[in-house]
């Protein structure tokens, strides 16, 4: 026979197309449903309910709800690429070739080891884990790792996979929707006339909300299904609507910021390689309304919690959508009408209503009566106490019940069943509405909490707001939308705002929506029948733990949330929250309002990591920014460092040279011959306005204001607090224009530090910043050979190169290339940075290394100019400071200007303690042994056989082999260093060997009186 | 010399030693809906001034500034692009900016403004085809509607990790300006970000 | 993720722009010869409201200019925007330049907040 | 480095009725569960008080069990205005280090790990610290060498402290990607082995119970809405329960630092500011050991429920509203699944925002002030969980004695008039 058919039911009319058959696997078994079946409607159409273990006691569970709110049906995809553990089975689309496995058990469903702990479950109360695992002290680690493994849902596949295409979409619009039900659709087709930019969201894979659940009536003359039809399809023709089906709008912030995850090509077997897997909207919405709809409450009592007992409204969902009959002989538990819509549903499906159990003494209502007509035995005022079954359920305990005093009030009627529909009544689903802080009021009469509707921003419409019955949703939906369109019209002349739609007429049974809160059904022994009682169906809290939580003090909302966990399973408790807040509020004699509510924390539903992330990883994380000179470095063998964004040529080995001798080798050749360094990455500002001169004057710690034009001064500039912030040469190229470099890090944050100082401190200087680092490419030409080579570079007047003193600059040509040639110095040779528009930098780069050859030209990189510049005591920011260190500490003094009334970091570096002898101050450092080279970042000590902690005088920012020195140097920042030079230090190592011992001295170690530099 | 020199430059670009032109779209697409290609040496000029001499500073230029921002004006062959209440960028037919530059800098009133040469720190990019604004939409915050994103508009804004100056020329046709070294990261998000559409880059003109 | 009017640029996302912290802090310059304690009210010490607050913004990714800006720090409500050196013009904006415990401190009383000159 | 033996006064709940155990669960359950007693009494404000402390943190309560335990002064109120541990200490990514570069901040920390070791025993409740290792990776030559420099001084300071080589990495962390070509490649990390995770509201709690065991009066949902003074010297507070006399207050109000502030009219370098945090859906366990990046701003663990925790730096603006910018988690999220590809599989259960004390030093302050009798412990910035049981036990001390012992000296106020600040930006990036 085909098993297929065992659950299915003559066609409703429903979302499947019964015409395409689909082949899926579940747990190593192949099965087929139906196009347009959920994984969970196809598994119940083979009468498979039991799909999972639960997460503490690893209880059989089953197949509970139809939608995002299913806490029990957590499957695991699993891919060719990746494997996705926790979906809901409620709310996979299947397709051919899909294959799902349950989570949480081993070996196997049903017969699963850890259910062990269902047995003792008595010994793992609420937070038990807090009052043990503490002895011996050592033994948690062991403890933790067995808690671990039975934490957690489902695996991941640990290897490797190229993440799967997600996209990102920016987007913008008058109004969105979020839910297409009737109050969504209605909305959305007022607005859609009235010209405004529209988009509407919902998360299932078609619109129509539960009027695709119940549409047995008409609506304006025509069958509800035929009106879904029409508006939908009026909705995707109008040119200023985006209608987003399979979309879940998770979060709402600050001023209608919305994150939508659009589930693009998951429900497609063969994925169409065109298109992302998901796409993560982030719309801007001027209003947004939300209509999404209401969840279901489940009822607490004792082993509510088997397969077989489901939300009576999903019970409906997957008779009307999907022509699947969850279970033949049927009982009813509930404590409002809606449940009876499901008895009909059940009995019209062929089903067998054996009753319906309401809490309620003496229900009445037009659809109420409707179901006894057709003779279904309605017991009112009646509990199911009890349900029993060993992985399914068999029977039920049914009782009078009084819902008062929370106790049954007759003896134990005894009935069998296969399915059990409950329903405590509607939640209105207020996420959205909370995560942007608006406020939840308690509403007596429909005993739910809704939302304020205080905002102008957004607003919630229908089963959201609290409006549970057809026709009134109607009528709120239309006079909201008006109002709305009215709001925007305000902002949007295009928008027109007449009348635009009626209110549609429907003959739907009438219901009376008052249902009868009960929160915890209670019989024999509680304290027994509570551990059962479950409120979290993932998590497994029970009545029980929340009576525990609040005995144990525990009494407010979020403490009893947190101590039982009840609310933070992946269904971030859409079913459990207010049960277990009704629970709370009776235990503490409150009221609900009073006892309040936890907070609703983004997203609504768990959103994908990858689409997140979108496509800024891998080689977009973050832009990797190359000079013009690059493909040379490239060709030549370079090693690169990263420097920010910047990748700098680091060394140059050839064949077979290591780091350091690559090093070496450039450092020798720049001081006996000549040396080529691509500098294009200093960060460059031109500075002009009648002003510019003060504005330096202010900003330098040394002064400006007197530097002639066509020379050139090296500057230090300071924060506010003193410290040293960056450091580069300015030159002066007229009366009011002046070209600053900054170190290559620094660029950027000098240039807005020195913008917001123009724009918000010194509104009244006239001065322009224009930033020129990339306009110019740049290579410094250093070594006793810079002169000649520059010389014979020279395309003409080649005479500049005989007077160019030290410090000045010169425009010229360089090849015929338009250059400004600075005669400045980093490595302490004499040297020339030669400026060329950044289009020649390339052809500059290599004409010099060219004609550089016969004079012994060699290419050196970052690393070669750092021991360069070290043998000469020269600082680099950000390595011979960190943001604690002033210009005293450097020994710098010299270049603070005692004429300037104010500067940037004058009045900080006045601070008394600024000037104490014990501050680290910087010095130079030689190793006894002078091929011992310290470890950059060590700590020097005056005594290495102290004990721990040891007094340090400070770190060693700079260390190197100097070639031209044979011998290891470094520089230091020791405290009082300046009055410790000739004394010894000793730098302890890590790998316990011996400490290096040094000698503290002078920083300047080559070339002391700076004749090579101006030569 | 001088010659050699240019003759080498002539071949360099904004996207360094990629190997252009690039083709990437699925089979699944006859051709692609995205076009993209550098425009090589446009001659750009980063000006800033106050109001007061806006309408003289246009007439050297021969193009006037725009009076509002995020506009864009042209004349003969250049652009003049708001960046800011002071601040301009002026796009000129290659090779005209040295002029235009001394020209602007010797002028009377080049006391009060400010004229940078920005050509190289700067380069251009043209982009086009029935899907451009999809494509931008997905890394810029911009609203590409085409009702607040017309012709003659130009913005500055981030594209995906990078900063833009982004213009309208027609309903599919943009150009953007962002800094020389960020042209190869927007050149691969784009090659990237176009795969749905498929994508087109040529050596420019 | 706000959505802010930049007063050159018009509204845009709240990405473009980076917050340069509370507005119209005056600069003690050097000469006034303030005692360590006072000027590190300058130098260190916040004001932190939690209601109105005045700050300083920057359009990096636009137009690089800065302008003040009124936002409430629990809402996140803005109400205020406008240019630098002057000041607000809502009652809620004055009322909080008036509530910043600097208006009463010692260095104020000798520098005053920059404030917008001809150029 | 400053260095203290830790008292840790005589251990709670030697009285057997209210001691946790595996034979108290055993008993309990023969009995259903229905004898556990309240962990802690729910008090009502008395009219006077030897000394207040203002918060309900972690911090807070810590201050007020150390006081009653070590300095016997019993009589004491912690007021908190929500619930216990419902600000920060409920809302943080609870990792516990003491691996910092300056002597003063390692010194506190490491007081405070101290601490943590044991801390279950203690106070008779699980806190859950889980000594699974702190591994923070470089990804370049620059960071490289300021790991270096800052594993020195740890280790000088005696603090444990290992450098590790990316193949060393990837077999602690299989699930690391150390491609050396990618953007931010592994390239070396230093871990220490101590350092680790709790659980973050049974430190709350656990103090709480073993505080009110001490007579510690605990009251909830009482709001401070003015301080007393006579003259210079406090003499009391204005809560929403009434007026309490008291001539010692300590402020442990991470967050609302300032506003308590302005009541005392005192100032403080201090702004408010979100952090924000997410959680992952729980997985079987997949990642052992804490991991943080400060070159791209990200650190993630794998909590014992199976989530996996992600944090990030703090937002650009002052903010009071517990919830921050969509670009932060954006960028931490790419961050994360360039080191951990497999993340892309997973998804985002929860996203959420608490509001820190930023320092201008990212160091926090623990001090007298120019009141006698109030005192603060606040600018704990983005770090304050791990220091809980030290900063506590130190704050409690500065209160009893009215001076600062010497590992709380350098936190005082004075170094903002000095400027002898302990600067831990350049240390640490996201200083967690």
């Amino acid at each position: 026979m085909n098993r297929l058919l065992s659950h299915r039911i003559s066609s409703n009319g429903a979302v499947i197309d019964r015409q395409k058959l689909v082949h899926f696997e579940f747990d190593q078994k192949k099965y087929t449903g139906y196009e347009g079946d959920t994984l969970a409607s196809a598994l119940l159409a083979h009468g498979i309910h039991l799909v999972g273990r639960s997460f503490k006691y690893h209880r059989p569970r089953g197949i509970f709800g139809s939608g995002s709110e299913e806490p029990n049906a957590l499957v695991r995809l699993i891919g060719d690429k990746s494997s996705e553990p926790n979906l809901r089975a409620t709310q996979i689309e299947i397709y051919d070739g899909l294959i799902a496995e349950s989570q949480n058990r081993f070996p196997s469903l049903k017969i699963d080891f850890l259910s062990i702990n269902n047995v003792f479950r008595r010994f793992f109360p609420a937070g038990f884990y807090y009052k043990t695992f503490m002895w011996p002290a050592s033994f948690w680690m062991f403890y933790e790792k067995l808690i671990r493994k039975a934490a957690g849902l489902g695996k991941l596949s640990k290897k490797y996979h190229r993440p799967e295409r997600y996209e990102h979409k920016y987007a913008h619009c008058d109004l969105l929707v979020v839910g297409s039900g009737a109050a969504g659709l209605q909305t959305a087709i007022i607005a859609a006339k009235s010209g405004a930019r529209v988009v509407i969201a919902d998360e299932q894979h078609r619109f129509g909300g539960w009027l695709l659940t119940d549409n047995d009536f008409n609506i304006n003359q025509i069958p509800a299904a035929s009106w879904v039809h029409e508006t939908v399809k009026n909705l995707q023709s109008a040119p200023n609507v985006t209608c987003l089906s399979r979309t879940t709008v998770s979060s709402m912030m600050d001023d209608n910021f919305v994150i939508m995850a659009e589930r693009v090509t998951e429900h497609l077997g063969k994925k169409d390689m065109l298109l992302p897997k998901q796409r993560l909207w982030k719309l801007r919405a001027s209003k947004v309304i939300l209509a999404t709809g209401a969840i279901e409450r489940p009822l607490v009592f004792s082993g509510n919690d088997l397969p077989g007992i489901m939300l009576s409204s999903a019970i409906r969902t997957y008779i009307n959508r999907y022509d699947v009959l969850s279970g033949r002989r049927a009982i009813i538990f509930t404590n409002n009408d809606d449940a009876y819509f499901t008895a009909l549903a059940i009995h019209k499906a062929g089903g067998f209503v054996r009753c319906i159990v309401d809490l309620r003494v003496n229900p009445k209502s037009q659809i109420i009566t409707k179901v006894r007509k057709i003779g279904i035995n309605i017991l009112a005022g009646h509990a199911v106490i009890a349900a029993h079954g060993l992985r399914h359920i068999a029977s039920v305990d049914i009782a009078k019940y009084n819902s008062g005093k929370q106790a049954p009030t007759s003896s134990i009627l005894h009935m069998d069943c296969n399915l059990l529909a409950m329903s405590g009544g509607l939640n209105p689903v207020v996420h959205l509405h909370s995560q942007r802080k608006g406020k939840l009021v308690w509403d007596e009469r429909t005993s739910c909490y809704r939302p304020d509707n205080k905002s102008d921003e957004w607003v919630s419409v229908g089963a959201a707001n609290g409006t549970f019955e057809l026709e009134r949703i109607f009528i709120e939906a239309t006079k909201i939308a008006s109002t709305t369109i009215m709001k925007l019209a305000k902002e949007n002349n295009k928008i027109k705002t007449k009348e635009l739609v009626t209110v549609p007429q429907i003959d739907k049974d009438k219901q009376n929506w008052t249902p009868l809160p009960t929160w915890l059904i209670q019989a024999g022994q509680p304290h027994v029948s509570d551990k059962t009682a479950f409120v979290d169906f993932q998590n497994d809290s029970t009545a029980a733990d929340i009576k525990l939580a609040v005995k144990e003090g525990y009494s407010s909302v979020e403490h009893v949330k947190r101590y039982t966990t009840t609310g933070m399973a992946t269904d971030q408790g859409k079913t459990s929250n207010i049960n277990a807040i009704g629970i709370l509020a009776s235990c503490l004699n409150k009221s609900i309002a009073e006892t309040g509510v936890t907070t609703f924390r983004p997203p609504y539903t768990p959103v994908s990591l990858g689409a997140i992330a979108g496509r800024n990883i891998g080689g977009l994380f973050d832009p990797v920014r190359k000079t013009r000179m690059h493909s040379w470095h490239q060709s030549n063998g370079a090693k690169f460092e990263h420097v920010g964004q910047w990748m700098r040529a680091w060394y140059y080995p050839r064949d077979g040279e290591s780091f350091q001798q690559a090093v070496n080798r450039e450092v020798y050749a720049t001081r006996h011959y000549a040396g080529l360094l691509d500098a294009s990455t200093l960060g460059k500002i031109e500075v002009k306005g009648p002003d510019s001169a003060e504005f330096l004057n202010r900003v330098y710690t040394n002064n400006f204001a007197d530097l002639p034009i066509g020379k050139a001064r090296y500057g230090l500039m300071l924060k506010e607090d003193g410290m040293v912030f960056d450091d580069g040469v300015t030159t002066r190229l007229a009366e009011d224009h002046f070209y600053m470099t900054t170190t290559t890090g620094g660029a950027a944050g000098v240039l807005s530090w020195l913008e917001e100082l123009l724009q918000t401190e010194w509104l009244d200087l006239r001065v322009y910043l224009t930033s020129v680092t990339e306009q110019w490419s740049v290579a410094s030409l250093s070594g006793p050979n810079s002169r000649s080579i520059l010389t014979a570079c020279m395309s003409e007047n080649k005479n500049i190169t005989d007077d160019f003193p030290f410090m000045t600059m010169k425009k010229s040509f360089i090849a015929g290339i338009p250059a400004r040639i600075f005669r400045i110095s980093f490595t302490g040779e004499m040297a020339f940075e030669i400026n060329v528009p950044a289009r020649y930098g390339a052809a500059l780069w290599s004409h010099l290394m060219k004609i550089g050859k016969e004079f012994n030209l060699t290419a050196y990189g970052t690393e070669a100019m750092h021991v360069l510049r070290a043998e000469k005591g020269f600082i680099i920011v950000g390595q011979e400071t960190d943001g604690t260190v002033t210009p005293h500490d450097l020994d710098m003094g010299w270049i603070i200007s005692n004429k300037k009334s104010d500067f940037i970091g004058k009045r900080a570096l006045e601070r008394k303690s600024m000037n104490e002898p014990q501050r680290k101050q910087l010095v130079g450092l030689l190793t006894a042994d002078p091929s011992k080279v310290i470890p950059e970042g060590a700590h020097a000590v005056l005594d290495p056989n102290q004990e721990m902690p040891m007094e340090m005088l400070g770190h060693i920012s700079s260390s190197y082999y100097s070639p031209n020195l044979k011998h290891s140097i470094a520089l230091a920042l020791l405290k009082g260093g300046l009055n410790r030079k000739g004394q010894t230090v000793y730098i302890p190592m890590l790998d316990g060997q011996q400490p290096i011992e040094a000698k503290i001295v002078d920083p300047v170690f080559f070339d002391k009186k700076g004749e090579r530099l101006r030569g | 010399m001088v010659d050699t020199i240019s003759r080498i430059v002539v071949g360099c670009t904004a996207f360094n030693d990629k190997k252009l032109p690039i083709l990437k779209k699925p089979e699944s697409l006859k051709a692609p809906l995205i076009e993209l290609s550098e425009i090589k040496h446009l001659g750009k000029l980063n000006v800033r001034c106050g109001k007061k001499n806006r309408d003289a500073l246009g007439k050297l230029i021969h193009c006037n500034l725009p009076i509002q921002i995020n506009q864009i004006n042209s004349k003969a062959g250049r652009f003049a692009i708001s960046l800011g209440p002071d601040e301009y960028l002026i796009l000129a037919e290659p090779g005209s900016e040295n002029q235009l530059e001394k020209t602007l800098n010797s002028s009377d009133i080049s006391k009060y403004i400010s004229v940078v040469n920005v050509s190289d720190a700067l380069c251009a990019i043209q982009i086009s085809g029935p899907k451009v604004r999809d494509v931008l939409s997905k890394g810029c915050a911009i609203d590409f509607h085409p009702d607040s994103f017309y012709k003659n508009k130009a913005v500055q804004c981030d594209l995906a990790l990078a900063n833009i100056v982004l213009v309208c020329l027609e309903e599919n046709e943009f150009i953007f300006i962002c800094r020389t070294s960020f042209a190869e990261y927007i050149l691969d998000w784009f090659i990237d970000a176009s795969y749905e559409y498929g994508i087109f880059v040529s050596d420019g003109i | 993720m706000l959505k802010i009017k930049c007063p050159f640029c018009g509204v845009r996302d709240e990405s473009e722009f980076s917050c340069g912290g509370e507005a119209h802090i005056a600069r003690p310059t050097t000469d006034l010869k303030l005692t360590d304690k006072i000027f590190s009210e300058y130098l260190f010490m916040k004001y932190n409201p939690k209601g109105v607050f005045l700050e300083r913004w920057c359009h990096t990714s636009g137009c690089r200019r800065w302008f003040n800006l009124a936002r409430d720090t629990v809402s996140h409500e803005i109400i205020e925007i406008y240019p630098m050196g002057v000041f607000p013009k809502t009652v809620k904006g004055k009322k909080a330049y008036q509530a910043n415990w600097r208006r009463k401190s010692k260095y104020e009383a000798v520098s005053k907040p920059a404030k917008r000159t001809k150029k | 480095m400053a260095k203290l033996n830790i008292d840790r006064g005589t251990r709670a709940f030697t009285r057997k009725s209210k001691r946790y155990s595996i034979f108290s669960i055993a008993k309990n359950a023969a009995s259903y569960h229905q004898k556990w007693q309240q962990a802690w009494r729910h008090a009502e404000p008395k009219s006077t008080y030897d000394a207040v402390i203002i918060g309900g943190g972690g911090h807070g309560l810590a201050t007020a069990y150390y006081l009653a335990n070590i300095h016997g002064i019993t009589n004491i109120a912690v007021i908190e205005k929500g619930w216990l541990g419902g600000g920060n200490t409920g809302r943080n990514t609870t990792i516990i280090r003491s691996n910092y570069m300056w002597d003063e901040s390692a010194a506190i920390y490491e007081h405070a790990l101290k601490l943590w070791e044991g801390l279950s025993q203690d106070l008779n409740f699980n806190v859950m610290f889980s000594q699974r290792g702190v591994l923070t990776i470089s990804h370049s030559e620059h960071e490289l060498k300021g790991m270096s420099r800052r594993v020195h001084a740890i280790r000088l300071n005696g603090i444990d402290s290992d450098i590790l080589s990316p193949s060393e990495i990837k077999k602690l962390v299989p699930t690391i990607n150390i491609d050396p070509n990618i953007r931010y490649p592994v390239m070396g990390g230093f871990i220490q082995k101590r350092a680790g995770t709790a659980r973050h509201d049974a430190v709350a709690w656990g103090y709480a119970r073993a505080a009110d065991e001490l007579g510690v009066d605990i009251i909830q949902n009482c709001e401070v809405t003015g301080l007393r003074r006579n003259g210079n010297q406090i003499t009391g507070i204005q809560t929403t329960k009434g007026f309490v006399k008291t001539s010692k207050v300590g402020c442990v109000v991470a967050g609302h630092s300032s506003i308590i502030a302005d009541m005392a009219n005192i100032r403080l370098p201090i702004t408010s500011r979100p952090l924000q945090a997410i959680v992952s859906e729980p997985i079987k366990p997949i990642l052992d050991t804490v991991i943080m990046s400060n070159a791209v701003h990200m650190y993630i663990s794998q909590s014992d429920k199976g989530e996996m925790v992600l944090g990030a730096g703090v937002d650009k603006y002052n903010s009071y509203a517990q919830t921050g910018s969509w670009t932060i988690p954006e960028h931490m999220v790419a961050a994360a699944i360039d080191l951990f590809p497999f993340l892309s599989q997973l998804r985002m259960l929860r996203q959420w925002g608490g509001i820190v004390d930023t320092c201008p030093d990212a160091s926090p302050i623990i001090s007298k002030t120019d009141v006698k009798g109030l005192y603060f412990n606040c600018g704990w910035g983005t770090g304050g969980f791990k220091a809980t049981p030290g900063s506590g036990h130190v704050f409690a001390d500065l209160i009893a004695n009215d001076r600062p012992n010497p590992i709380a000296l350098p936190f005082g106020l004075k170094r903002f008039e000095t400027g002898y600040l302990i600067d831990e930006h350049g240390a640490a990036g996201v200083a967690h």
